[in-house]
């Protein structure tokens, strides 16, 4: 457990991002040798933890060398570890795509920094154990976040990520108040200690309660789940390429993932039917209304921050089929698929913003119903935006095909179907919109001489587009072992 | 009665909301009552003394803030420098107030001497009293507000490049000694009890000054004027663009 | 070894199908769209050199005379289980068959140079072809033992007959063509679905008349209609007195010598002819036999051409056989004198009546007016006409004979009377085509030596036939004599009648138009079009109406911009309120969940 | 005493309520900005409370580290949101201008 | 799991074109040599692993790539007879349509993203065959979709955009009905894995109910891709796409898929009996009955001649699930082995109506007076074809015909016969006006737009011989209808396995 070889991983995660961040903001010179290096070096990290974890099942560390209650622990369990390597490789793929995408130095001086201490943040909120200290990441998150998604400076995006940063912070207050009646009830921070806590003290179920609500409520603001989404398109669609693919694919993510952590790991004894079922149906009319406004949408950033949040919707939709399916193969697969969804839509969101970037660089705007010409002069940033286009839908063989084909099965099995019909509705307008898109790549024009035109901007977005359709689908296998390893079911 | 419709409806919403908040405001008071009814909790604080000889520091809050919770003061030195960062990505600071006159000169020329002087001493008490890198940080950063309100642009910080590794010092110190710790052995952010006192004062001066130049140069709003950071052409082309547009002005010929 | 000429017979001319038809696949088309490529004289002569319609039957030929009864070539590997085999019945068509193909072969490869003279050869080339390919079919259905042959064949000889139908491209050839077509496409279908039900059946595929026991009503029907469309059985004779003048003369002559005739073949193979007394269906098709005969000869004394007279004449014989074949149908027992009699019945009609088509066409082409060749020709064609006719001492009587004892034995005693009135009908009917045909102004072409000899010997085999059957007994010779001679009369009259009063008989000729039913038929059919078109127009415009109404709708949804909806939601106190609210209901409903009394 | 901490706590909440109402109802960002500080005011007023239970014992030190972390944490976003409103006045100025 | 041949060559089947297909898009445009190199080397290793996997099959062995995708769910290829049947027919119609595309093509643009998806389709379709349970069926099935539908947008007219949209409307929504089916369908019974005789017979009488539902929902999947009435208006609105594709799409990929995997689901999930028992027969063969009828009478008032052989496409698919409709092995014979025929005739004359349209020009039936002069081995292939598709023996489509109305009369169902009437009668309605235009009417003076090829036949070797080959196939497949390895056999080895004979 102590062994520092062992538990290192945990900490270079948040380390190295971290260092990368303040020797770029002190030497703005070399920003791009040095955030590339910082990049790979935290993606080695990430896979280190997540072999680690691999070979060794849950890490666990208590930061100080005090009790565990005292000070802060560091945890890293299936779930976590394959989430960060989905983080840190999706972050991998952006960075190396933002060598190339910021050519203005005060740009490239103020990207690098802000997106290593978001990544770090990142790092950090999926491997913290302690309640406190979410709350510190979730801070540093949003405002990293906002700052990054402000840098084009235009007037609708400063607008967009103020009302991004002003609902971060609401969500993170309301969050933190959940902590403070937490700490009321149980005196204590750390995530497995409270959970125990609250399992053993089913007469203060009330205060859990509220804190739960409090905290969720928090959460799922800044995981807009529909209704609570209003911020989420205007904030991702004006914000930079590789920040746009960064909030969409991973920044949101965080804040499910935080929710799942609670729902599961913390307060399964206090969850009902009920409570899982609201938020259900928040998830699918997300899914509907996502994916009807991306349909509608007219430029492509804005179709791809609506695909998110229909996206998001889905990972809604497994909360009362976990309450539902008692542990076993089934609620493993159900998790698994859960995991599975969300790290295609990370892989394929930000394969799917990336190449848009591209395509708006390329015409100087994101029309979509202009786009024809651009988009079939770069058959690869099309082909990603084709790839990560079908594994939002959820064709095969990408991961989230896999992960809705379990999704409905479950559905079926617990009898609750008619997420199957939400499924289907949202998946047949996941088809309309993304093929609206493809359907300009098919035009008229003179014949690409080559399939790849811009190596540094195609390959991260190809690469990541290709992982959430092929890797994931076709190589699913190993989540369940991590999720094994690691188990995440605090129900079970 | 409002002939406006819009805020008729903004009017009834304001309502609801009031509503529904006092009705949260009450359940909440409620269950806050009942979660101090249930008796006595478990608490933190007799550990938090009990430990507290291995801290190398006195004060229990400090101990708590850097060595105990230490992690948790690094990443908030974090937050601060991305708010920093962020503010300094949204372009370069208003140009600075008039001069001050005599008598405000006066005042600065005795008051931000005096300031650093109580910042340096709540450094050096929030060891075993109440006080600390915060405190200390806060002190100083208001000198710089001084100083920038008697009309030094830079609120008396020196140049960019300076700037920004004063700026980082705090956290690369406090993450330099934490991972030094680590690769001696010892564990991220595990002070030996013999060391703590020592290396807890280098962080706490790191951060005060990193604290110190991030609230200052927040107050200054913008990249530090100097000629690192004049604005090139491209730049001042590309900030008034219009809505919808491409982050990055086409480039010609492409 | 000898069995291998059973294939021979008609894969040989299949293999010629494709030099025969002259069409070359290498040649500079860039060039050939300016200038046809029939028009290069060098090719045309050396494509024309070789009379590929001729060569193709004499494998069947070879077959006829060399394979002994009973010879059989299994390949089962070959479509769907291949059975060549050569029965009695089976040597004799083929027989009669083969020297009919051949007579006509050599007549269309030497004489017949039909079609507009724009491209002749690619016309011809594609006639040979066609020719070849019918030709080939009806050897294969002969000589096939089991039924895919015999479908196959039959479908094969159907459809390229189209071809040969249309050929010379006049608006009433192709009339005639799509007649013939549609009828029998609707022939193979029926005998399609027959064949399937006789399979199911008799669970084989070379059913003897013993398998076709439990072969049931529908079966039948289908058989009978499916192969009485060939036959030429009123009512589904139309086609053939427009198809048989409409096309060239070789062609009709195998239409009517040889392709007719394998409807018969059809039903003694396909019917339990000989093993079960059918009365219902055997009665049914005496009288329809009986109708056709009936019919055919009136509207055919009518008729100008030469080749429509015999092509109604050769209804009326069909409708004989039918007759025959429906009392045999009645009486099992009668089945070895019946089935012979129609066989030799059938084998004597096919040569004789491809002789009189043949004859036809050499009366119009071959040899000046008053020449020897033409006087000659119109000797042999009233011998043809009295062979047909059943005269004493000709074929005709020959076969006849063989009927009668089927005639005789018939329950009802008064189809002798009829059969013996239709004779009469039978000799005057070939009186008015002696009589047209001699009206016919020949043009004279060169090059008709081959053809007349080849037809020379069709005649010559039509005078033999009766040696063949009935030799040493007289009262073979003297069959028919009373009615026939009763004909003569009633023709001689007519003649001198027309002769002297040309008007008095003027008013009867072209009376009703070939193709008689189908005149009435027609305006039914095309009214039945014209509802339906206008029944389709109708629905076409409402399911057009209710596209556009749908193509509206749906513009109206994505033609307009998508605006901004969100812009209410993304008012703070909008979003505030929902997010209070759906906190509060959150809250309720983790409380309700664990409050006492909800469990 | 149990008293005092659900007086200190109470107002805590009410605070987080009343900044809440302030937050969501007023439109000018100052305003709004004014109102998230003092929500967060009202949760750091309820840690503060729950620190201090009953005579004998001393106060809890880590809910006041956390209040400390909260400020500083607070004070950088209230940065943040400032200047991201002061540079959208400025856009919206040079729009005007224009 | 055990990496030796048997269990390789599945796979191996299906990367020999996905692979080429990956390195094509890769290639610059003008690297014509690489890519016919790439696209011919894929289709031939393709053929040599197909005929060692026929030979095998034959002999017993039993080939079988299992992947795990994830716990529960995994990838099989497998090759039973009836995968050998499509991947067999599929793997040599590939080969031909190659050619025949890089002929078609030479000028053309896009062409490394046209052959890419090329070998993708078929790989999908390979994959599909060699499904050996619905899982793997399902991905490749909505895999065929994503890879036809740049194929037939390939064009990149409006028309074509408009087509390919609807063809993925359709496609896309059917697929999605087959995987709410297939996941059901797990729900009930586990991996639901192909088998002779169907998997559900074990389940209780409860469910009957729920298996009623999820094969209406799996039919009306598969349906949209066989193009049953009414789900088959994709279908001549493709028809904007290239020949090539068009062929590929009528004879060997996407009809045939729909038409294969209703083959499956009624065979080796459902198991015939059961399908009978519950009444799923008697749907299907009243909707493929009037699919065939539906589509013959709109291809006769078609005058462009793909839309003609469009609709002829919709009714003659149909006779494949006709046959898998009616109960007995005979008709079984009849349906799977016109899965076979049908895709020879129907890529005959879809390659020669890519001839007319590439060489003279000619689009419609009504500017075809006179083609069988100006192009006769085109000509003479289109006419086998057409016969063919009518039912004229001893062509290929005769069998067919054969089969299924003695299946029908077999089942007691003698209406099949008065369905394969009218439908050969219709049939000949709309193919011999043609024919006879072709053959028997004057050549205008000019052609509407005639292209010269450098070569002495009709029109270039790469568009000439693909459709006299399949005609030729066309006859064989006839006329060889009783040898051994003919698709007859091989239809009637399944048939013999399907009913346990």
């Amino acid at each position: 457990m102590s062994d520092p070889l062992m538990t290192a991983p945990l900490v270079l995660c948040i380390a190295l991002p971290l260092l990368g961040a303040l020797l770029v903001t002190a030497l703005p010179r070399w920003s791009v040798s040095l955030g590339i290096v910082s990049a790979l070096a935290t993606a080695g990290a990430a896979v280190a933890l997540t072999a680690a974890v691999w070979q060794q099942g849950t890490l666990h560390l208590i930061l100080g060398g005090w009790d565990a209650t005292l000070a802060i622990a560091l945890h890293a369990d299936g779930l976590a570890a394959a989430l960060i390597l989905m983080v840190n490789l999706v972050g991998l793929g952006i960075s190396v795509y933002a060598t190339d995408y910021f050519h203005d130095r005060l740009r490239v001086g103020a990207f690098w920094p802000l997106w290593l201490l978001l990544w770090a943040a990142l790092n950090g909120l999926f491997l913290a154990g302690d309640l406190f200290n979410l709350y510190v990441m979730l801070e540093l998150l949003g405002i990293a976040a906002a700052a990054l998604g402000a840098l084009t400076g235009n007037r609708d995006a400063v607008a967009a990520n103020l009302r991004y940063l002003l609902v971060g912070l609401l969500g993170s207050i309301s969050y933190l108040l959940g902590v403070a009646l937490l700490y009321t009830a149980h005196g204590t921070l750390d995530l497995g200690l409270v959970a125990q806590r609250i399992a053993a003290a089913p007469e203060l179920f009330a205060v859990d309660a509220a804190a739960m609500t409090l905290m969720v409520a928090g959460l799922a603001l800044k995981a807009a789940l529909f209704p609570l989404h209003f911020w989420l398109p205007p904030a991702h669609a004006n914000a930079p390429a590789p920040v746009s693919a960064a909030l969409s694919a991973l920044v949101v993510k965080a804040a499910f993932y935080l929710i799942l952590r609670l729902w599961l790991d913390l307060f399964w004894p206090i969850t009902g039917m009920a409570a899982a079922m609201l938020l259900a149906s928040l998830g699918a009319v997300a899914i509907v209304w996502g994916s009807w406004r991306a349909l509608r949408a007219e430029r492509l950033k804005l179709l791809a921050a609506y695909s998110t949040v229909a996206q998001i919707g889905y990972l809604f939709l497994f909360l009362p089929l976990l309450t539902a399916t008692p542990p076993g193969p089934a609620r493993d697969d159900l998790l698994a698929a859960l995991l599975l969804m969300a790290l295609t839509h990370g892989f394929a969101k930000a394969g799917f913003f990336l190449a848009a970037g591209l395509v708006q660089t390329h015409a100087g705007h994101d029309r979509i119903d202009d786009l024809g010409g651009t988009a079939q002069r770069l058959p690869a940033t099309t082909f990603a935006i084709a790839m990560a286009g079908s594994a939002l839908i959820g064709l095969p063989p990408s991961g989230s095909f896999i992960g809705k084909w379990l999704l409905m099965q479950s559905a079926i099995a617990t009898g609750q179907w008619w997420w199957v019909v939400v499924v289907t509705t949202g998946s047949l307008l996941a088809s309309a919109y993304v093929f609206r898109v493809l359907s300009r790549a098919f035009g008229l024009e003179p014949t690409p001489v080559r399939f790849v035109t811009d190596a540094r901007a195609e390959v991260p977005a190809l690469t990541l587009a290709l992982v959430s359709v092929a890797v994931l689908g076709l190589a699913s296998g190993p989540l369940w072992r991590l999720l094994e390893l690691g188990s995440a079911g605090g129900g079970a | 009665m409002s002939a406006d419709p819009g805020a008729a409806r903004r009017r009834d919403l304001s309502l609801l909301l009031a509503v529904l908040l006092a009705l949260l405001g009450v359940a909440l008071t409620i269950i806050y009552f009942m979660a101090l009814q249930a008796g006595a909790a478990p608490r933190l604080a007799d550990l938090a003394y009990a430990r507290l000889p291995g801290t190398g520091v006195q004060n229990p809050v400090t101990a708590v803030l850097l060595n105990y919770r230490a992690y948790d003061t690094l990443m908030e030195l974090a937050v601060l420098l991305a708010a920093l960062l962020g503010i300094w990505s949204l372009g370069p600071a208003a140009p600075g107030f008039q001069r001050s006159g005599a008598v405000l000169a006066g005042m600065v020329s005795w008051i931000v001497p005096l300031l650093i002087v109580t910042g340096g001493y709540l450094l050096w008490v929030g060891g075993y009293a109440p006080g600390g890198a915060f405190q200390a940080g806060a002190l100083l950063g208001a000198a710089g507000v001084i100083v920038r309100l008697a009309g030094d642009p830079r609120a008396g910080l020196p140049a960019e490049a300076a700037q920004r590794w004063l700026l980082v010092l705090g956290v690369l110190v406090f993450t330099l000694v934490g991972l030094g710790l680590m690769v001696f052995g010892a564990g991220f952010l595990t002070y030996p009890p013999k060391l703590a006192k020592w290396l807890i004062l280098a962080i706490e001066m790191a951060a005060t000054v990193a604290i110190a130049v991030a609230l200052a140069a927040a107050y200054v709003g913008g990249r530090p004027p100097g000629p690192e950071a004049r604005p090139t052409a491209a730049d001042e082309d590309a900030e008034p663009q219009p809505p919808a547009s491409s982050p990055r002005p086409p480039v010609p010929g492409r | 070894m000898s069995a291998w000429l059973l294939l021979a017979a008609w894969a040989w001319p299949l293999l010629l199908v494709l030099p025969a038809s002259g069409v070359r696949f290498r040649q500079d088309w860039h060039t050939a769209s300016e200038a046809s490529p029939a028009l290069d004289p060098q090719r045309h002569a050396r494509h024309a050199a070789i009379p590929w319609a001729a060569l193709g039957a004499l494998p069947a030929l070879a077959a006829a005379l060399l394979v002994p009864v009973g010879g059989t070539l299994p390949l089962p590997w070959l479509f769907l289980g291949t059975h060549l085999a050569l029965d009695a019945t089976a040597q004799i068509y083929l027989a009669f068959t083969a020297l009919v193909w051949l007579a006509a072969g050599v007549y269309a490869a030497f004489g017949e140079r039909g079609g507009p003279p724009e491209a002749p050869t690619a016309r011809s080339g594609r006639f040979d072809a066609l020719f070849l390919l019918s030709m080939a079919g009806n050897f294969w259905l002969i000589v096939g033992a089991d039924l895919f042959s015999f479908y196959a064949g039959f479908a094969m000889m159907g459809i390229a007959a189209y071809g040969l139908v249309v050929h010379d491209g006049s608006p009433s050839a192709l009339w005639a063509g799509k007649v013939y077509l549609v009828m029998a496409l609707l022939g193979e279908v029926a005998l399609f679905a027959g064949l399937v039900m006789l399979v199911s059946e008799a669970g084989t595929t070379q059913p003897t008349p013993a398998d076709l026991t439990g072969l049931n009503n529908a079966a039948i029907a289908l058989l009978l209609g499916g192969l009485g469309v060939k036959a030429g059985l009123v009512p589904l004779h139309l086609w053939l007195p427009l198809a048989h003048p409409a096309a060239p003369v070789p062609a009709s002559a195998v239409l009517s010598g040889t392709m007719i005739k394998v409807a018969l073949l059809g039903w003694l193979r396909f019917l339990p002819v000989g093993e079960l007394a059918l009365p219902g269906w055997g009665h049914w098709l005496t009288l329809a036999g009986l109708a056709t005969m009936t019919l055919a000869l009136p509207i055919g004394l009518v008729q100008r051409d030469p080749k429509v007279i015999l092509a109604y004449s050769s209804i009326a014989k069909m409708g004989l056989m039918i007759t025959v074949l429906g009392l045999v149908l009645v009486q099992p027992a009668l089945a070895p004198v019946g089935v012979a009699g129609i066989v030799f019945y059938a084998a004597q009609h096919g040569l004789a009546k491809g002789g009189l088509f043949l004859g036809v066409g050499l009366r119009k082409h071959a040899g000046a007016a008053g020449s020897m060749t033409q006087a000659l020709i119109l000797g042999v064609l009233v011998f043809l006409a009295l062979a047909l006719a059943g005269a004493p001492f000709t074929s005709g009587a020959a076969a006849k004979y063989d009927l009668k004892p089927v005639l005789d034995a018939a329950e009802w005693t008064w189809i002798g009377a009829v059969v013996a009135v239709t004779a009469v009908g039978t000799a005057l009917l070939m009186a008015r085509f002696v009589w047209v045909t001699w009206r016919l102004p020949p043009h004279a072409e060169p090059h008709w030596l081959w053809p007349v000899a080849a037809w020379g010997l069709l005649a010559a085999l039509v005078a033999l036939f009766p040696f063949a059957i009935a030799f040493g007994q007289p009262a073979v010779w003297l069959t028919n004599a009373l009615p026939v001679g009763i004909g003569v009369g009633i023709a001689a009259a007519a003649a001198l009648i027309a002769a002297l009063q040309p008007k008095l008989l003027a008013p009867f000729i072209g009376l009703i138009p070939p193709g008689d039913l189908l005149a009435l038929v027609m305006p039914l059919l095309r009214a039945l079009r014209q509802t339906g078109e206008v029944f389709i127009a109708d629905l076409k415009q409402v399911w057009g109406r209710v596209q556009h109404r749908a193509l509206r709708a749906f513009e109206r949804v994505f033609g307009s911009p998508a605006g901004d909806v969100e812009r209410g939601l993304r008012q703070w106190p909008v979003a505030g309120v929902l997010w209070v609210g759906i906190s509060a209901v959150l809250l309720l409903l983790l409380l309700a969940a664990r409050a006492p009394g909800a469990g | 005493m149990l008293t005092a901490q659900f007086l200190y706590g109470g107002a805590g909440l009410a605070l987080f309520v009343l900044g809440l109402w302030s937050f969501l109802v007023h439109e000018p960002l100052l305003r709004k900005i004014i109102a998230l500080n003092i929500t967060g005011a009202g949760v750091f007023h309820v840690l503060i409370a729950i620190a201090y239970r009953g005579d004998a014992a001393p106060p809890d030190p880590v809910p006041h580290a956390l209040v400390l972390t909260g400020i500083v944490v607070a004070v950088s976003a209230t940065a943040l949101a400032l200047m991201l409103g002061a540079r959208l006045q400025d856009a919206e100025d040079e729009d005007r201008s224009r | 799991m055990s990496w030796d041949y048997a269990a390789l060559l599945p796979g191996a089947i299906v990367l020999s074109s996905l692979l080429p297909g990956v390195f094509i898009f890769l290639l610059q445009e003008e690297s014509h040599i690489l890519r016919t190199v790439l696209n011919l080397i894929g289709a031939v290793a393709k053929l040599v692993l197909v005929a060692l996997l026929i030979y095998g099959v034959w002999a017993g062995q039993v080939f079988e790539t299992r992947i795990a995708i994830a716990p529960g769910l995994t990838l099989v290829l497998n090759a039973d007879a009836l995968s050998v049947l499509f991947v067999t027919l599929s793997t040599v119609l590939w080969l031909v349509t190659t050619v025949y595309a890089i002929g078609y093509l030479e000028h053309s643009t896009n062409r490394s993203r046209f052959f890419g998806f090329f070998s993708l389709c078929v790989s999908a379709t390979v994959g599909i065959a060699l499904s050996g349970n619905l899982l793997t069926f399902v991905i490749f099935y909505e895999v065929l979709t994503l890879a036809t539908y740049p194929l037939v947008a390939h064009r990149g007219t409006p028309e074509a955009t408009r087509g390919a949209k609807i063809y993925l409307a359709y496609t896309l929504s059917g697929g999605l009905l087959l995987l709410v089916g297939a996941v059901w369908l797990r729900t009930l019974t586990g991996p639901v894995d192909f088998q002779e005789g169907g998997v559900l017979g074990h389940l209780s009488a409860d469910v009957h109910g729920q298996l009623v539902v999820i094969f209406a929902l799996l039919l009306a999947g598969l349906g949209v891709k066989a193009a049953l009435v009414p789900l088959h208006g994709w279908l001549p609105q493709s028809m904007v796409a290239p020949a090539p594709v068009s062929s590929l799409l009528h004879a060997v990929a996407v009809v045939k898929a729909g038409a294969f995997g209703i083959v499956r689901v009624v065979y080796d999930v459902y198991g015939v009996e059961l399908a009978s028992q519950l009444g799923l027969l008697a749907v299907l063969s009243v909707l493929a009955s009037f699919t065939i009828v539906y589509g013959s009478v709109m291809a006769m008032t078609q005058d462009g001649l793909k839309k003609r052989l469009a609709y002829s496409t919709v009714s003659q698919v149909s006779y494949i699930a006709l046959g898998t409709s009616l109960l007995g092995p005979v008709a079984t014979i009849g349906g799977l082995v016109h899965l076979v025929h049908q895709g020879i005739m129907k890529i005959t004359l879809f390659f020669c109506a890519g001839n007319y349209a590439e060489t003279l020009g000619v689009a419609n039936v009504s500017q075809m007076d006179g083609v069988g002069r100006r192009m006769p081995l085109t000509t003479l292939a289109f006419t086998v074809g057409a016969l063919g598709m009518i039912g004229i023996p001893p062509i290929a489509g005769f069998v067919s015909k054969w089969y299924l109305g003695l299946g029908g009369v077999e089942a007691g169902q003698h209406w099949v016969l008065l369905v394969l009437a009218s439908s050969t009668l219709l049939n000949a309605a709309y193919f011999l006006p043609i024919l006879y235009r072709a053959w028997f009417r004057a050549p205008p003076a000019a052609w509407p737009k005639e292209h010269h090829f450098h070569t002495r036949f009709e029109t270039m070797g790469a568009l000439l011989w693909p459709p006299v080959i399949t005609a030729v196939f066309c006859l064989l497949a006839g006329l060889l209808a009783a040898a051994p390895f003919s698709p007859l056999e091989w239809a009637r080895l399944i048939a013999e396995r399907e009913y346990g004979l």
